[in-house]
């Protein structure tokens, strides 16, 4: 056993934050770092960049542009990425929807999509939820119905994240509305350009429209773009929900929060005299937070270790915990910033809301990210599978219940 | 001890609740106030006022009702129910009792009549950028003009609905240090006064507030509230009546949205049932029960005790009061989001309004830690 | 609405505390708010003097002894009798037997019961819970047998909390086996000196075997001893349990607690010079849980205040939550205090246990109660229907699922 | 970076699981030994000798195995899981540590040895009835007799393992005021020296401890470890390896723990089924496992840090140590006992032993309060 990173390890560690320090611009970074929105522009600059370093689709088989690193080098890559304040490889890209295709897509299907994927030329958004299938994903009533060389789509989705730049959706679709739940279900995929296709975003707690509802009209979609085959979409779907596994605790973004809540705690006034970090009830949340982070991490690090010798493919089921107590930990410390902020928190100051009074208000160059934050990070224990089923996972899978 | 309303206050309450539940009744109504020029409804306040509810505290030579915490409780149950926009808050409570509380005669004669009837709207322009949750940290300076009046110089902000109250009441300091508790005073302004300038913003419960900029403010010496220099306990005493309406303003948002959670769970099914026949969803609702229950009860000592003349007991009380109101308003708002799912964090819903309003009250006039914080240096709640 | 206590309601309160003061020896007393033991002798005594004075069955029914106290002033009267330290009348006799004789037994039984239950003559135990019947009591095995004008009882009881010291049990015995559940069993009451009763203790975790199993081999019981119709002691049961509702929650003794350690507080070293209060973490967590104390005091009066408009008799389900917040928070109180003494709770210093080393250790006098009554405490969330039981039905009955 | 164990140290991991699960497989065998002279077992404590696990920390010129952190957190899992009474970490533990990491060459050589053989057990004499949590906190006087030697004299309590101990090492200050970290000195004293007087006594979770008395106590020279007035490194290192310890044996008494329940509530059928298939105990039996994991990485980050040259961060890493170590082990053992009701309070079953051991290490040395206080007045665990 040694707990320590090899030198190879440092090394590499030692590179990937070199090239995320110099050739990612410290302006998108530090909007990471500052809590404040990132653009469109933002998200593909970073994932253009890190597509020509070739790190965008790590994760990916090598034939396809992955490259092969062992679990400890994503791990050093993910945690270097979020703790720079880095934008991650677009999710719904690399993670989600071209793991997919590789694993079920047709030499064609993997031709055509795969490099436009890689390379951001098309942003894709994930169509799986609907009004009334959320936990119960599988109760989704969106059809398709074959005519032809066509599905005629029809049914809505919704809190589909950044449909507003998207230019491809993936969707879980029925195509068999006899059969039970789960089989009558394909994995479709067509541009969001489509006649029939319209989006309406959907204002956030945080201000902000990350997410959308999104209706299909009698889209008309080639049978071509079916993926895997027609009433099996739900393997696509098992596969894409349990493909990502350790980036899930997001040590690194809430390491780079801690570390930017005691840096300002270091120079706001607690009010009394003094600044904040001086206020132990303050300054002992925060080492308490760390506890737990640090704890997390090692946590991690041992499930990663345990992976490598998992070579069933399968997801440990353990990884839950990573989704479980990571959320937990981001959310503490997104509420210690809204903390730390204290009455600055209380000004609204979103510049894309159409909210009159655009007045800068006192503090906000800082502090007015603290509460929208707070509340856009209460969806981290919803979306991905809420805790709850994350609870009912590990008693099931783990506890043997 | 009785805890039954009176018949007078019995329909107050009725009232207030059936008109708020009214006027904002769709969250439409509310989103659509949130962008209107002022950030509320004029016609709101008027049926406020006629309704008598502007005039609750205030004595009824006045124009007031002459009624005291448990009416201004059941207004502000109703409101923090009905999530009503209007500044009654900073209007009737804080700078009301500020008035109330410290003004001479002739200056209640001149101001309170009009507060009453709805024609005059306030703020308490007390915050300064680097005071936090201490009140005595101010940094706002009052200089004599040898006529009795003042010239005042500073910055104040999250002057809650200080962008649209017709007068402000400032605080400053004639004398001492920056977090002295002699030496301060406090001062009724005129909005638009020369040398007041104001930054209005919203804020992120959907209100107004604003920055305030005092550039060599002149105030007469018929503006000065009670005595310049001894003003620190007038401060205090409005931040408990602050605190005390805030609680009721608490509990009636957290049981509303607990209520709406309950609702939620018994009409929202997966898995073919109700999600609220899951035993795990069922406890949770009930640990928000209790914690509702906990607010109501610290809401209702707060009423007992915002009177209260000994002033160590009542400090104690109050700093109690928002220790509980921040914690069950935080256990509450955080699991009624995560019950709800994805539809709780949404604006189109009012479940994330509430939230919204809770969090923010806990931010106002000190968090729960600071005012268990406070407690604890006063020796805490039970007799020492 | 006046929520200020009146004159007549503070004079009442002066009556209580003065007599308590005056009257209960200031050993006994001392005992309890110490945290030690109390023997059955003290036990009585106090008892008895509260009786003396006509309080001890103050819930009781004028004719037999009562009161008639308003609800507030039974509340001020458990509150003083809690922050004083006074035990308080055996509830086994006063609370539940008592009540259940006077609602369901006939004349007969009545006046040969009764007295001898409020003077403490005869101590009472309960003998409901079985091994295999804890949350789910209506499963219970233990059987009676008509034979004659016998039942013939066999069978277990467990938890009998104070057997050791008990004249006679009350019992629920299932009478007719074929019956579903709760409409086989019946209410019966034997003395424990009856031929085929045998008492086991249990040493509970912190030392003490305040419980006991207790056997029945064919335990001969006279039919008169029944209680109520045979068959129908499940409504003797429900009414039993639903019976106390305000004492619950100990408002009292958990005042007191805090009291003590604040007391204590002020003059056991910090360590790092001063005293413990000075700490700010800790004197901010006793300020923590004066506060939910605070809360709970006037939720239970809110409770009290709705149950003078109760003319139904049935318990009010919101009493649960008294329950479930008490339990909190006189499992909060006790953990401070052990918390308090720090490393000087580590010791075990158990006068009446068998174990060698009967060394007096160093800070006994005040620390040796401490891990053993919070170790005691945590079965107040257990006992008495689990806070688990109480959380479905408050969501049942309360809350409408 | 890599998680898995040598050959060696899965051989010893497999040999002290399977000789203490053994040892300790009924519960009887536990409390009769509580019960007897010397609270332990002789005959076990030789076989742990045997199988070199008194061994374990030592140079091998001393009749050592060498071996680190990593073998000692196997022995302490192991010893945790089956709750075992002897006195491994008095001996090699606590007192192990400061001989290793103070004491010269030839202390070391005419000791060691011994330990290592099981022939001679040790406690390490520190607390002293005032002093908290507070390391430096040390009274107990040591005055130079001239000759090398010293003349000890106070009291020290709860001195773990104290009453059946051979020698103590004792903390006594030479110089400098009651908390400074300067004027420490350690030593070596036979338990039953002229002036030494002992009253042994049981301990909450079953095991024994001293409180000790020190009246005029000759030390030799040869008894002094290391240099006298520069003790506090090796206590507060010696403290840190008890930490380690201590992490690893509530590791190992939390898993068996949360085994033990879920165990249980798949067994124990209320209501005609097993209360298992409550969601509700399902849900509470997931969180304790999480509580569990993030023990199990402290306790090998512990393995990590314990030997970190750079001080700063070795003490900072401790503290975190602990700190998690106390909260995961009040929230397993108190969910422990509410899930598994009234057969986890009673002493004939496991559950309650495990309850009460974890909740006494969370006293030893600093609970989970104290080192959250002393991590935040170091800056925290992230880089400051």
């Amino acid at each position: 056993m040694d707990l320590r990173f090899s030198p190879e390890e440092n090394a590499f560690r030692q590179e990937v934050r070199s090239f995320f320090q110099t050739e990612i611009p410290l302006s998108i970074r530090s909007k990471s770092i500052e809590g404040r929105r990132l653009t469109k522009e933002d998200m593909v600059t970073a994932h253009k960049t890190l597509h020509k370093k070739g790190w965008a689709v790590y994760n990916w088989p090598k034939d396809w542009g992955g490259c092969e690193w062992t679990p400890v080098q994503q791990y050093i890559f993910l945690e270097e990425m979020q703790s720079n304040g880095v934008p991650p490889p677009l999710a719904f890209n690399t993670s989600m929807n071209g793991p997919v295709i590789i694993q079920f897509g047709t030499d064609a299907q993997k031709k055509k999509f795969l490099p436009r994927i890689a390379a951001l030329d098309d942003w894709w958004c994930q169509g799986f939820s609907e009004p009334g299938s959320g936990s119960d994903l599988a109760s989704l009533k969106t059809t398709a119905v074959r005519q032809g060389d066509h599905y005629i789509v029809n049914g809505q989705k919704t809190w589909t994240t950044l449909a507003q730049y998207a230019d491809w959706i993936f969707c879980l679709v029925r195509t068999d509305p006899s059969a039970k739940k789960q089989l009558g279900i394909s994995y479709i995929v067509f541009p969001m350009t489509t006649p029939g296709v319209t989006r309406r975003p959907i204002q956030l707690i945080d201000g902000g429209s990350e997410v959308n509802e999104v209706f299909f009209d009698d889209v008309k979609v080639p049978v071509e773009n079916l993926i895997g085959e027609e009433n099996r979409g739900w393997d696509c779907a098992k596969f894409l929900l349990g493909n990502e596994r350790f980036g899930i605790a997001r040590v690194g973004i809430s390491k780079m929060r801690v570390a930017r809540i005691k840096e300002l705690a270091r120079r706001v006034p607690s009010g009394s005299g003094g600044v904040l970090m001086e206020d132990p009830q303050f300054a002992e949340k925060v080492a308490a937070a760390e506890v737990e982070l640090k704890a997390l991490e090692m946590t991690q690090m041992r499930f990663l270790a345990a992976e490598r010798g998992n070579k069933s493919g399968k997801p440990n089921p353990a990884t839950s915990m990573l989704k479980l107590k990571g959320s937990e930990i981001q959310q503490t410390v997104t509420e210690l910033l809204m903390e730390l902020a204290g009455p600055l928190a209380i000004p609204y100051a979103n510049d894309e809301d159409d909210m009159i009074g655009h007045n800068e208000p006192i503090g906000a160059e800082w502090a007015a990210p603290a509460a929208p934050t707070y509340f856009n990070y209460r969806k981290v224990s919803i979306y991905g599978g809420s805790n709850e089923i994350q609870r009912n996972i590990l008693a099931k899978a783990v506890l043997g219940f | 001890m009785d805890f039954d309303l009176s018949e007078e206050q019995q329909l107050l309450k009725d009232n207030v609740d059936r008109l708020t539940a009214n006027r904002y009744a769709e969250i439409k109504t509310r989103t659509e106030l949130m962008k209107s020029a002022k950030g509320y409804s004029e016609a709101f306040w008027k049926e406020f006022a006629e309704m008598g509810l502007l005039a609750i505290p205030f004595a009824e030579e006045h124009g007031g009702m002459g009624q005291g915490a448990i009416e201004t409780m059941l207004v502000g149950e109703a409101f923090g129910r009905a999530q009503v926009l209007e500044p009654y808050f900073p209007t009737v409570i804080l700078a009301g009792s500020a008035l109330r509380l410290g003004a001479g005669e002739a200056m209640k004669a001149a101001v309170i009549p009009e507060v009453a009837a709805g024609t005059l709207t306030l703020a308490f322009a007390h915050q300064e950028p680097e005071a936090r949750f201490d009140l005595a940290n101010v940094t706002t300076s009052a200089k004599a003009d040898g006529k009795g009046g003042y010239v005042l110089e500073g910055a104040k902000c999250v002057v809650l609905g200080g962008d649209s109250a017709d007068k402000l009441v400032v605080s400053a300091r004639v004398s001492g240090d920056r977090a002295s508790k002699d030496g301060l005073a406090l001062f009724l302004v005129d909005a638009n006064a020369p040398g007041v300038t104001r930054k209005g913003y919203p804020t992120q419960d959907g209100t107004r507030a604003a920055d305030v900029t005092l550039s060599g403010v002149k105030v007469g010496a018929d503006g000065v509230i009670g005595e310049a220099g001894k003003a620190y306990p007038v401060i205090e005493r409005t931040v408990q009546n602050g605190i005390a309406y805030l609680a009721a303003e608490a509990v009636g948002g957290m049981n509303a949205l607990h209520e709406l959670t309950v609702e939620y769970l018994k009409t929202r099914k997966q898995f073919g049932v109700p999600i609220g026949s899951f035993q795990v969803l069922q406890h949770r609702s009930v640990d928000m029960f209790v914690s509702v229950e906990q607010a109501k009860s610290m809401a209702l000592y707060a009423c007992v005790m915002v009177d209260e003349p000994d002033e160590s007991e009542r400090r104690r009380a109050m700093h109690a009061v928002k220790v509980q109101i921040g914690k069950s308003a935080r256990h509450v708002g955080q699991e009624a989001i995560q019950l709800h799912g994805g539809i709780g964090m949404t604006m189109e819903y009012k479940g994330g309004h509430y939230f919204k309003r809770l969090t923010m009250i806990d931010l106002m006039f000190g968090n729960a830690d600071h005012h268990l914080r406070e407690l604890t240096k006063a020796g805490g709640l039970l007799a020492a």
